[in-house]
């Protein structure tokens, strides 16, 4: 059984655990840990600040990160690219400089039920100091958001409308280019939240047509404390900064300051220049896999864990009854079962699945289900994870004296 | 499988448990959350001349939570509150690793989560009702919480 | 030559600059790297979610290196202790979350005139949004800070100050503690910026009397990414969230949400475990080598580096005269050379030093300077490096032309 | 040390900069910036009839963005607009390592930059006068920065 590409991860190859927790977030491959743990070796220095050779390098790769980073989401300028910790992080950048800057109360704010609560906790914040509504989206009972219901949700008052490329729970991929167009009627800007969806996909900014997009490193074999905001450079240029401090300045005086042009205007403070590196290092990993490649495994192992939970009695999974709507993401329910009893007993049989409400607890609601169980894959698992890991379900009912 | 910890002291509390119910002539009630996983009970109970006369609990979470909380009001109905509160003190040492044999000897079926100790993601389910009853005897109005 | 410390930092075996710009970041220990490195191969999951082992141990090592900030700053509860990126991000938090609750037009704040940009600029947008007035205590040409005009300029008004516990251009140590106690007067809250005593001495928070405290773990030999806010409990307790997302919630429904307790209320999203196991590191290697035994190196160097430049003609060292008021940090003028010309000769020479105002242009204006070249030394510097410096500032007007 | 980027061409026109020195005739002025390393300086043109009549420059920064704007005053002064502007182009040229030999040579005493496309710290330096010069003919009347 040679597995393309399991044998670059050694956490995988030194455990035996079924790792079916990649949606929170992914292992990382030996070049990703080695690209950082050169940094430290070979060119590690302040980027951004000194003139000296070493410094140069440093700046140079940060430089080279970001260029990476701007090819891979295929954005015009790598200007457009914000170095951030995380996905949430991004979210809060735009929430707190453009959304406290541009909405007003009267303005609405549109996002779908199935956010996670990174790309909602930000909305409800800026609604509660601006006196702008937020508004949801919701979905049906499969996770589908059918367009005329979407177009229906857009009042001629919604100036910022956010969604997720790719769900977290359900999987399924969220009206984002829909929402986009109907935004833009109103002069108002999108946000896409592509946590989940640029570990599996291109992504490609221009063709969704959004705004704003936001994604983790660790996510998608990177290290963590590194993420990234794209922006449309008119939006961010008009965009006051957000965290303010050392290298976003032009100049500083005792009472005012001038801010530097876009990016660094919005990275303040020593950069994460050994993490940008193990980002660029986890691009180039993905672009050699493929994202073809690596949506053929995910499809068919999703295919193999999605068939074989419909087969089980008393097993419920959240969301649509294809593999193609999951993207590798499969939250459950096991009747009479609590999720964080299942996942505690797919622990004692070496699988690792997360439980509870994924920080989507809007959607949980929704959907009428407290929390629930999530296997999530990526592009190192294998079919017997996904074997032990349905074997491991099937007994839980029996395990929990529920025959 | 043998080696699981759902024994079945658990399996039979969470399937069936006896305080799971309302209690209408309770003159406590308080809310215990769990935040970080969701488990979120009521329990409520009738104090009388310092005694625990009545208890119950309604609510929703994992089987640990809802058979520590049943097996717990098996515990301390009919008890004066001060015992209620020194079991309950045994009990979390119990939860944290310290307590002797002879003491999980003395928490009777609590005895059934002693293994909770080995299971940090698991001590905050079990710990729920014994905390919110805590808070609860203490006086709190606010829905305890087993975040610290 | 036996270097009790050199051997351990990989970049310096590997290359033969003299780096002295530490100050801007520290190199990194082989330990710290390998930390990093064995996270990922080991331990890697999200911390605080998941409730399968690998995720437990994640989430044990995590709430481990909070333990091990805990008592490097002497606090009472780790629950005092957020992990953020960089000193940056932490003063912002304080400056978003505590001031602009907290601070309203009349109040004031008051930060001395050698603060970083990163303590200057958050309390600019304060003042902008509160109608607080921000003001400044000067120093005296060689630094220092002297008691009476320190007490002179606490107003009753002043509800937040501010300083560094070291001066990234000076060196010298701010009037961190008497502020603490005028501003206490007032029923106002103190604030230390760590960054440059962190990685050389004890830093006490409680001995220091203050209510906040922030420092980076990058110029500390942790990785880049990772920083601590250190806060007086019933303050943060006090405090709203400031970035919004995953985990940091208590529950979230559409319209509104309720926090976690200390301290995840203040780390929204997916935090940086690894980085977290590097700082725990960095902390470890410190504790070994012993801030006693760092500062004795230390300050040797400085005391040669010191005198070295004193005895160069048309050589300005800024700041104090003795080499205890500098921390290794050593900021100097050339007469008719423009810094950026100075350390790119100094890099020619192999000397890798800082030019520029380090981010403290209002000290520099205040010093009548518009820039300096910085020297800044850590324990794993020699003596040869020094003289190396030396020579080469020696050789500098020469080079241009002056003689 | 022989291998030291300074040559005696910047030296000198850092040590004696013709044009450095304030135009009271000057009918564009335009300050321009290098946020990163705070070189700061205010170029003057006497443009009259589409030629640049007279020039100087004033303010601080390295040798390197002093050096640099007294060379381009000196090659700039007397030519007309057009031809300023392709020197202009032609030296931006050569800073990203694209001159053959025979344009560095069209580019005279700033030939002496060329180096300067190996060390990526210095290039706003250089840039920063034959940068704020294209700003101002371009009409900016902010002050131009070398930030891109
Ligand atoms: C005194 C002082 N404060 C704050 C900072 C900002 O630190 P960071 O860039 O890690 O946020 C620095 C580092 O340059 C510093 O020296
Ligand atoms: C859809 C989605 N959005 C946002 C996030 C938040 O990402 P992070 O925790 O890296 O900030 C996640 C990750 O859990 C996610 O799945």
């Amino acid at each position: 059984m040679s597995h393309p590409f399991r044998a670059d991860f050694p956490l995988l190859v030194h455990t035996d655990i079924a790792f079916l927790d990649s949606a929170a977030t992914s292992q990382r491959p030996e070049c990703v840990i080695q690209a950082e743990k050169e940094y430290y070796e070979r060119y590690n220095a302040n980027p951004l600040r000194g003139f000296y050779d070493l410094a140069q390098e440093a700046t140079a790769r940060y430089e080279g990160a970001r260029e990476k980073v701007r090819a891979f989401l295929n954005a015009d300028s790598a200007e457009e690219i914000i170095f951030t910790r995380n996905t949430t992080e991004s979210i809060n950048l735009v929430a707190w400089s453009w959304g406290l800057s541009n909405l007003k109360k009267g303005d609405e704010i549109l996002i779908t039920i199935s956010e996670h609560h990174s790309n909602i906790l930000p909305w409800q914040m800026v609604a509660q100091r601006t006196g702008a509504v937020l508004r949801y989206i919701f979905c049906r009972e499969d996770g589908s958001y059918p367009k005329e219901e979407v177009e229906a949700a857009f009042t001629g008052k919604v100036k910022l409308a956010a969604a997720a490329l790719v769900s977290n729970v359900l999987g399924q991929e969220g009206p984002v280019r829909q929402m986009a167009k109907l935004v833009h009627l109103n002069g108002g800007v999108m946000l896409a939240d592509a946590a989940q969806a640029a570990p599996h996909m291109a992504v490609d900014v221009k063709a969704l047509g959004v705004d704003f997009l936001a994604f983790s490193g660790h996510k998608m074999l990177a290290p963590m404390g590194i993420g990234v905001l794209w922006g449309r450079k008119d939006l961010l240029d008009s965009m006051p900064p957000f965290l303010r401090g050392g290298e976003m300045i032009d100049s500083v005086r005792q009472q005012d300051a001038t801010f530097a042009e876009l990016p660094h205007k919005f990275e303040a403070g020593t950069v994460n220049g050994a993490g940008a590196e193990g980002l660029a290092a986890a691009i180039d990993y993905l672009s050699r896999a493929g994202f073809d490649r690596i949506g053929d495994i995910e499809l068919s192992l999703t295919r193999r864990a999605l068939s074989g939970l419909q087969a089980i009695p008393h097993v419920r999974v959240l969301g649509g009854t294809t593999a193609e709507e999951h993207h590798g993401i499969l939250a459950f329910l096991v009747d009479g079962v609590h999720p964080h009893d299942v996942s505690a007993i797919l622990n004692e049989d070496g699988v690792a699945v997360r439980a509870g409400h994924h920080c989507a607890q809007p959607l949980h609601t929704h959907l009428g289900a407290r929390s629930s169980t999530r296997a999530s894959l990526y592009l190192y698992n294998t079919e017997e994870e996904i074997d032990r890991f349905l074997e491991s379900v099937s007994s839980i009912r029996r395990k929990m004296g529920l025959g | 499988m043998a080696n699981t910890f759902y024994n079945e002291i658990l399996i039979d509390h969470n399937q069936n448990p006896y305080h799971k119910h309302p209690l209408p002539g309770a003159n406590m009630t308080l809310e215990g959350v769990n935040p970080s996983c969701g488990d979120d009970i009521v329990l409520q109970l009738r104090v009388e001349d310092g005694v625990i006369q009545e208890g119950s609990f309604e609510g929703d979470g994992c089987a640990i939570s809802q058979a520590s909380a049943d097996i717990m009001l098996d515990m301390i109905i009919g008890k004066p509150v001060e015992e209620a509160q020194r079991l309950s003190a045994l009990f979390l040492k119990m939860i944290r690793g310290g307590c002797s044999p002879e003491e999980i000897e003395e928490l009777e079926e609590a005895g059934a989560l002693s293994d909770i100790s080995h299971m940090p993601a698991r001590v905050k389910c079990a710990v729920l009702g014994w905390h919110t009853m805590e808070e609860m005897l203490k006086g709190k109005k606010q829905p305890a919480t087993t975040e610290s």
